[in-house]
C-alpha cells in the first residue's frame, strides 16, 4: 500500500525577466522560499526531483548538474525528469512517487527556466519539431497550437472571440496574483481583438508571455506531515498520460490523452462528478483556446461544450467551477516551471493560502499541465482531508 | 515491503554509426524485442518510463516523437534525462507503491547523429567551463592525472583495465568491440587528452536498451522468473571540478552506501558475486572499485593486478567487457543492468561466469567528473 | 542506404551571470582574480559558484578581494585531438541567425588543439581554478609546478579575458 | 568594479540525422516517382503517411511494401504564420496545415500555398504542387494548393 503524501511547503519566484540572477540563483530562490514556507532545513530533504525546460531553450545541457548544489542536493539522490511543457508536473509527480514508495520521507520537487536567455523563445521552441519533417516551417509553439485552435473553432462552430474571452478572464484574475507576469488593468475583449494576429487564428492576446521563473514543492510522508505543518495539501492522485503523436484518426481538438489521465486521476481520488466535487481547477493554458479544450478533456463539460461553458461564466472566479484564478499560464509562462505552478496553485487553494485569488472553502483542487507535441498531460488532485 | 524486479531485457546492436536506422526505428526494434522476451503484448504494459537527451537527439523534448515507437500510446508515461538506469530507479519507486503491475523502461541515444564532444561540452556552464572546450575526455583526463598523482598509479595501470575488459568483451557476442588488445597496443594508441588514449576511452556507440519491470505478484502469476531489485542508491556531488577531491567520487560512495543499506549488504566483496560498472574511461574502473567500497583508497590497481576482478576472480567486474567495449550514451548504465540479468539467469551464452552467481551490483553514472552515480543491487 | 540530413542547431544566448559570477567576470576584465570568502566557513574561493561548495551557504558578493596571479599546478591535460570537427564560418552562421545577433553573440568555440586545460590552486584559494595553457608551456607542464596568469589585451568580462596560465 | 550582467555567445551544434529506412524510402519515392507513399498497418489495415515502421495505436508493424497514396486531400486544420523569429527557415507570412490525404487515416503536415492566404479554409480540397527539381527532401513538394471539388 502506498504511503500517503502531502504537500507541506511551496516556493515560487515571480514570473518576469530575471536579469539579476543566474540559473542556479533562480532555482535557489524558489528552493529557499519553499524551505522557509514550511520551516525545514536543507538536511531535512531526502531527495530531489529536478526539472527544466528543453536544453536548447537556454543552452545548458544537464542543468541539474550545475544547479544541484544550489537546491541543497549535495551528496543527495537527485534525478532529472524532462517532458517538455509538462515537466513541472512530471517532476512533482516523480517527487510524489518517491515519497509514496516508502523509501523517502521528504522530497523536493523543483523546476524552472530562464526563457529570456535567448532573443526569441521561438528559436528554441522550433527545435521541438522533427528536423526531417517539420522544422522547416515551425514557428515555435504558437503555430502548433494555432493548428489545434483552427481545428477546434471549425469543428464546433466557435470563433476567435471564444479564445479571447479566456484571455480576458485570466488576465483579470492575474491582477490578484503577485507572481503573474502579465497584470494589465482594464483588460477588455475589445482590446484583445485589436492585438496583432501572430499565427492565425491566434492573436497576441491569445498567447502567454516569456517568463523566467522557478517553482518548488516539498512533499512529505504521512508520518512526517503533522510535525511540519497543520495545513498540508494531501495528494489524492498524480497521473501523467501520453497520448501518442502520429496515431491514426488523431483529432487535435479532442485530447483523448487528457481524458484518460482525468479518468484515472478521478478514479484514484474517488471523484465521480468532477464538476461538482472539484472546487477549483488550474489548467495549463499557454494559449487561450486551450483552456476550452482542456475543460472538455477534464470532463468539466462534454466534448464540444468548452466554449459554452466559458460563456456561461461557470469558470470565472465567482462561478461554480473556477478555472485559473491565478491567471494561469496565459499570464506567466516560464515553460520549465509552469506545469508545477499549476500544481502549486492548486495546493495553495486547498491550504487556503492563495492570497487575493483564493476561492473560498476549497476542499479539492486540480492542477494540470501539457507538453510535447500537445500529447503529454499531467494531473494532480489535492485535498484538504487526508485520503 | 513489496518485491519488485526485472522480468525481461533487451538491447539493440551496438555500432559506432547506425546509419540504417532512425532513432524511431531503433526504439521500435528494441521495444518489440523486450516484449517478445517477456512474452507480453503491449496492451499488458501499465506504464512506460524512458531515458534520452535532447542534446544527443538534436530535438527538444526528445521523447515527444518517439513515444509511438516505444508503445506508450495512451499509457501512463514519463521520461528522465539521465542514463536509462535512472529511469529504472524511477520505475522501481513507482512499482513499490503497488499501484502498477509492471513498467517498460527504455532508453536510446544515437550519439553519432551528433558527437560526444558537443554533448559533454554543452553540459558545462557558460561562465567557467564551456569556453575551455572541456569535454568528457578532457574532464576525465584531468581527473585521471589527479588520481594517478595521488596514488602513484601509472598509465600501465590504466591500460591494464582496458586489456582486461577488451579480453572479456571479446567473448561477449552482444558487445561492439570484440577484439582483445595488448598492453603495448593500448600504450601505443593515440593520445586523446593526456594521459588518456584512444584505447583507454570508451568507443562511440549508437544504441538502445529496454527492460520490463514487474512486481513479484505479477511475475509469479505469469510464471516469470524475477531478477529482484534489492536496493538502489543514487547521489550527486559538487559540480565545479576545482571544488572537489577528484581522486575519488563522493557521489559514487554515497550511492553505494545507500544501495548497500537498502539491500542490507555489509561486506560487498563477500556478499555480492560480481559487478557491472560504467567505466567510460579505464581509470574510472580503478577509482570506482574504491568508491564503491571494494577496496581502500588507491588499492584499485592491486585488486586488478591480483586478478580479483577478472573472469575467474572472486569478484569479477565487467564480465561483459563493460563500457570500454560498448558505450551507448543514455543506455550504458541500463546495459550494465541487462548484463547483470544475463549472468544472474545463466543466459550469458559464451561468457557466463564460471562460478554460480546470485547477487550483483550494476552501476551507472551521469555528468562530467563522475558527478552523479547510481548503484543497483540485483539478486535472484 | 539511409539518407542523412546535415543541419545544425544554432542559437544565440545571453546567459545571466547574477551577482557572484558577474563580479568574478568583472574582476577578470580588470585583470583581477577575485577570491570570494564564505561568510560562514571563511574559506576563499577562486573562482566562486553561486553558493559555497563546503557549507552550501550563500556568498556575499561584496566579500571578495583580488588574489595574487600565481599558484600551483594541480592537474592538467594536453588536448591532442579535435573532437568537434571544423569551425563553421561566420558567413554561414550569419545565414543561420540574425546577422546582428552574431555580431553581439560571437560563436562559442573550443580552442584549437593542441592546448592544455590546467587546474591551478591560486595562492590563498581553497579550490582549484580550471583554465588554459598553450604553446611552449605544453611540454613544461608538471603537477606541482608554479603557474602565473597571462592576460589578454582586450577584455570584455569573459573567462578568456585571462588568456592562459604560463609555467614560471 | 563592474558586475558583468551577461555572457553573450552563440551555440552551434552540427547534426547528421539519419533518415532511417522508412524516411529514406519516402523521400526517394517522392524524388523518383513524384508519388507520396504511406504504410498500411498489419493489424487495423489503416494507412498512415509518411511511410513508417509502426502503427502507433495498434503498436503493430506496417506491411513491408509501402502503399502509394493520393496527393490530394483536404485541409483538416491550418495556421497562417505572421510571427517572425531569428533564423526562421521560412519567411512569414506563410501557411501550413494538417492535410488529410485521400485514402489515409492520419494527418500529413505541410505548407499550403498558391492561394491568397486569407482564402484558406478548413475543409478545402488541396493537391500537391511538385517542384520540378526534386532532391529527395521535404521541399520536393512545394506546397498543397486548393483545388475545386
Amino acid at each position: 500500500m502506498a504511503t500517503k503524501v502531502a504537500v507541506v511547503g511551496i516556493g515560487m519566484t515571480e514570473n518576469k525577466s530575471r536579469w539579476d540572477l543566474s540559473l542556479p540563483g533562480l532555482y535557489r530562490l524558489a528552493y529557499q522560499r519553499a524551505l522557509e514556507d514550511c520551516g525545514l532545513k536543507s538536511e531535512d530533504i531526502d531527495a530531489v526531483a529536478f526539472g527544466h525546460s528543453p536544453e536548447y531553450f537556454e543552452g545548458v545541457n544537464h542543468p541539474e548538474k550545475w544547479c544541484g548544489e544550489a537546491v541543497g542536493a549535495l551528496n543527495k539522490p537527485l534525478f532529472r525528469v524532462h517532458t517538455g511543457g509538462t515537466v513541472g508536473g512530471s517532476v512533482a509527480i516523480a517527487a510524489y512517487y518517491l515519497v509514496a514508495s516508502g523509501k523517502f520521507e521528504v522530497v523536493l520537487a523543483i523546476s524552472g527556466n530562464k526563457l529570456n536567455e535567448t532573443s526569441s523563445a521561438q528559436i528554441g521552441l522550433s527545435t521541438v519539431y522533427d528536423p526531417i519533417m517539420g522544422r522547416q516551417f515551425a514557428a515555435g509553439a504558437p503555430s502548433a497550437v494555432a493548428v489545434q485552435a483552427s481545428k477546434y473553432y471549425s469543428q464546433y462552430g466557435y470563433n476567435e472571440d471564444h479564445g479571447l474571452m479566456v484571455a480576458v478572464k485570466n488576465r483579470n484574475n492575474a491582477l490578484k496574483n503577485p507572481y503573474a507576469q502579465l497584470r494589465i488593468p482594464d483588460y477588455t475583449l475589445e482590446g484583445a481583438r485589436n492585438t496583432p494576429m501572430l499565427c492565425h487564428p491566434l492573436r497576441l492576446a491569445d498567447m502567454c508571455p516569456t517568463s523566467d521563473a522557478a517553482c518548488a514543492m516539498i512533499f512529505a510522508a504521512e508520518h512526517r506531515v503533522e510535525a511540519i505543518t497543520d495545513n498540508p495539501a494531501w495528494v489524492l492522485s498524480a497521473v501523467a498520460v501520453n497520448e501518442g503523436i502520429n496515431y491514426v484518426d488523431r483529432d487535435w481538438s479532442k485530447p483523448i490523452g487528457l481524458r484518460k489521465a482525468a479518468e484515472l486521476a478521478y478514479e484514484r481520488a474517488g471523484i465521480k462528478d468532477p464538476r461538482r466535487e472539484l472546487d477549483v481547477v488550474e489548467v495549463y493554458d499557454a494559449f487561450s483556446v486551450q483552456e476550452l479544450i482542456w475543460y472538455e478533456g477534464l470532463k468539466l463539460c462534454d466534448w464540444g461544450e468548452g466554449g459554452r461553458l466559458m460563456e456561461s461564466g461557470a469558470t470565472r472566479m465567482e462561478g461554480d467551477i473556477p478555472v485559473n484564478p491565478s491567471g494561469g499560464t496565459l499570464c506567466a509562462n516560464s515553460i520549465g516551471a509552469s506545469a508545477m505552478f499549476r500544481k502549486a496553485e492548486a495546493a495553495l487553494q486547498v491550504m487556503g493560502r492563495a492570497g487575493e485569488h483564493q476561492i473560498p472553502g476549497v476542499r479539492r483542487a486540480l492542477g494540470h499541465g501539457w507538453g510535447g507535441g500537445i500529447q503529454f498531460h499531467t494531473i494532480m488532485i489535492f485535498g484538504k482531508d487526508k485520503p | 515491503m513489496k518485491e519488485v524486479g526485472i522480468i525481461a531485457w533487451a538491447h539493440s546492436e551496438f555500432s559506432p554509426r547506425n546509419e540504417g536506422m532512425s532513432r524511431n526505428e531503433l526504439l521500435y526494434q528494441v521495444t518489440k524485442k523486450v516484449l517478445e522476451e517477456a512474452g507480453m503484448e503491449i496492451g499488458q504494459i501499465d506504464m512506460v518510463i524512458s531515458a534520452s537527451c535532447d542534446t544527443v537527439d538534436g530535438t527538444s523534448i526528445s521523447n515527444a516523437y518517439v513515444v509511438d515507437e516505444m508503445g506508450a500510446y495512451m499509457k501512463e508515461e514519463s521520461k528522465v534525462e539521465e542514463d536509462g538506469a535512472y529511469a529504472l530507479a524511477y520505475a522501481y519507486y513507482r512499482l513499490l507503491t503497488g499501484q502498477y503491475n509492471n513498467c517498460l523502461v527504455v532508453s536510446h541515444g544515437k550519439i553519432s547523429d551528433s558527437a560526444p564532444a558537443f554533448y559533454t561540452n554543452m553540459s558545462c556552464d557558460p561562465f567557467l567551463l564551456r569556453p575551455l572546450g572541456l569535454t568528457g575526455e578532457s574532464a576525465a583526463a584531468l581527473q585521471a592525472r589527479v588520481y594517478a598523482h595521488r596514488f602513484g598509479a601509472t598509465e600501465e595501470d590504466f591500460a591494464a583495465v582496458a586489456v582486461k575488459n577488451r579480453r572479456l568483451g571479446s567473448i561477449n557476442p552482444h558487445t561492439q568491440l570484440k577484439s582483445p588488445v595488448t598492453l603495448e597496443e593500448v600504450l601505443a594508441s593515440p593520445v586523446v587528452a593526456s594521459p588518456l588514449r584512444e584505447l583507454t576511452t570508451a568507443p562511440v556507440t549508437d544504441g538502445a536498451a529496454a527492460v520490463i519491470m514487474a512486481t513479484g505478484e505479477y511475475a509469479r502469476e505469469r510464471g516469470k522468473d524475477l531478477v529482484r531489485v534489492e536496493g538502489i542508491g543514487f547521489s550527486q556531488d559538487l559540480y565545479y571540478p576545482g571544488n572537489k577531491d577528484l581522486s575519488t567520487s563522493a557521489s559514487a560512495k554515497a550511492a553505494a552506501a545507500m544501495a548497500y543499506r537498502e539491500a542490507q549488504v555489509k561486506d560487498p566483496l563477500r556478499e555480492l558475486d560480481f559487478a557491472e560498472i560504467t567505466e567510460q574511461h579505464a581509470f574510472y574502473e580503478l577509482l570506482l572499485y574504491e568508491a564503491l567500497g571494494w577496496c581502500g583508497p588507491g588499492e584499485g590497481r592491486r585488486l586488478l593486478a591480483e586478478g580479483v576482478t577478472d573472469r575467474e576472480g572472486e569478484f569479477p567486474v565487467n564480465p561483459s567487457g563493460g563500457a570500454l567495449c560498448a558505450n551507448p550514451v543514455m543506455s550504458a548504465g541500463l546495459v550494465r543492468v541487462v548484463e547483470c540479468c544475463r549472468q544472474l539467469t545463466g543466459t550469458a551464452e559464451g561468457y557466463q561466469l564460471p562460478k554460480p552467481v546470485r547477487r550483483a551490483l550494476a552501476h551507472a553514472c551521469s555528468g562530467l567528473f563522475l558527478q552523479s552515480n547510481l548503484a543497483i543491487i540485483l539478486g535472484i | 542506404m539511409s539518407r542523412v540530413l546535415d543541419w545544425d542547431i544554432t542559437v544565440p544566448f545571453r546567459w545571466t551571470c547574477g551577482p557572484v559570477y558577474g563580479r568574478f567576470l568583472g574582476g577578470l576584465k580588470e585583470k583581477q582574480l577575485l577570491g570570494f570568502e564564505c561568510p560562514r566557513c571563511q574559506e576563499v574561493y577562486c573562482p566562486p559558484q553561486d553558493i559555497c561548495p563546503r557549507c552550501g551557504g550563500d556568498f556575499d558578493p561584496e566579500q571578495c578581494r583580488p588574489l595574487g596571479e600565481e599558484g600551483d599546478l594541480v592537474s592538467f591535460t594536453v588536448v591532442e585531438a579535435n573532437l568537434f570537427g571544423p569551425r563553421p564560418d561566420d558567413e554561414y552562421l550569419r545565414r543561420r541567425i540574425h546577422p546582428a545577433d552574431l555580431g553581439e553573440h560571437p560563436l562559442l568555440w573550443p580552442p584549437d588543439p593542441p592546448y592544455a586545460i590546467v587546474m591551478v590552486r591560486l595562492d590563498g584559494a581553497a579550490n582549484n581554478f580550471l583554465h588554459l595553457a598553450r604553446g611552449e608551456d605544453l611540454s613544461r607542464l608538471q603537477v606541482g609546478c608554479r603557474m602565473r596568469a597571462v592576460w589578454k589585451e582586450e577584455r570584455e568580462g569573459f573567462l578568456l579575458d585571462l588568456d592562459r596560465f604560463t609555467v614560471l | 568594479m563592474e558586475i558583468v550582467k551577461n555572457v553573450k555567445r552563440t551555440c552551434y551544434v552540427p547534426y547528421h540525422w539519419c533518415y532511417g529506412y522508412y524516411n529514406t524510402l519516402f523521400f526517394e519515392r517522392l524524388k523518383e516517382e513524384k508519388v507520396i507513399y504511406g504504410s498500411r498497418c498489419t493489424s487495423c489495415g489503416k494507412v498512415v503517411v509518411p511511410t513508417t515502421a509502426v502503427c502507433a495505436r495498434c503498436f503493430a508493424p506496417t506491411e513491408k511494401d509501402p502503399v502509394p497514396v493520393s496527393d490530394e486531400g483536404y485541409i483538416d486544420s491550418f495556421t497562417i504564420v505572421y510571427l517572425p523569429y531569428p533564423g526562421q527557415p521560412s519567411t512569414p507570412p506563410y501557411a501550413y496545415g494538417m492535410i488529410k490525404l485521400d485514402g489515409t487515416s492520419n494527418l500529413f503536415m505541410h505548407m499550403i500555398g498558391g492561394v491568397p492566404l486569407e482564402e484558406i479554409k478548413v475543409g478545402m480540397r488541396v493537391k500537391a504542387v511538385w517542384n520540378e527539381e526534386r532532391r529527395g527532401d521535404f521541399y520536393d513538394i512545394k506546397y498543397f494548393q486548393p483545388v475545386k471539388d
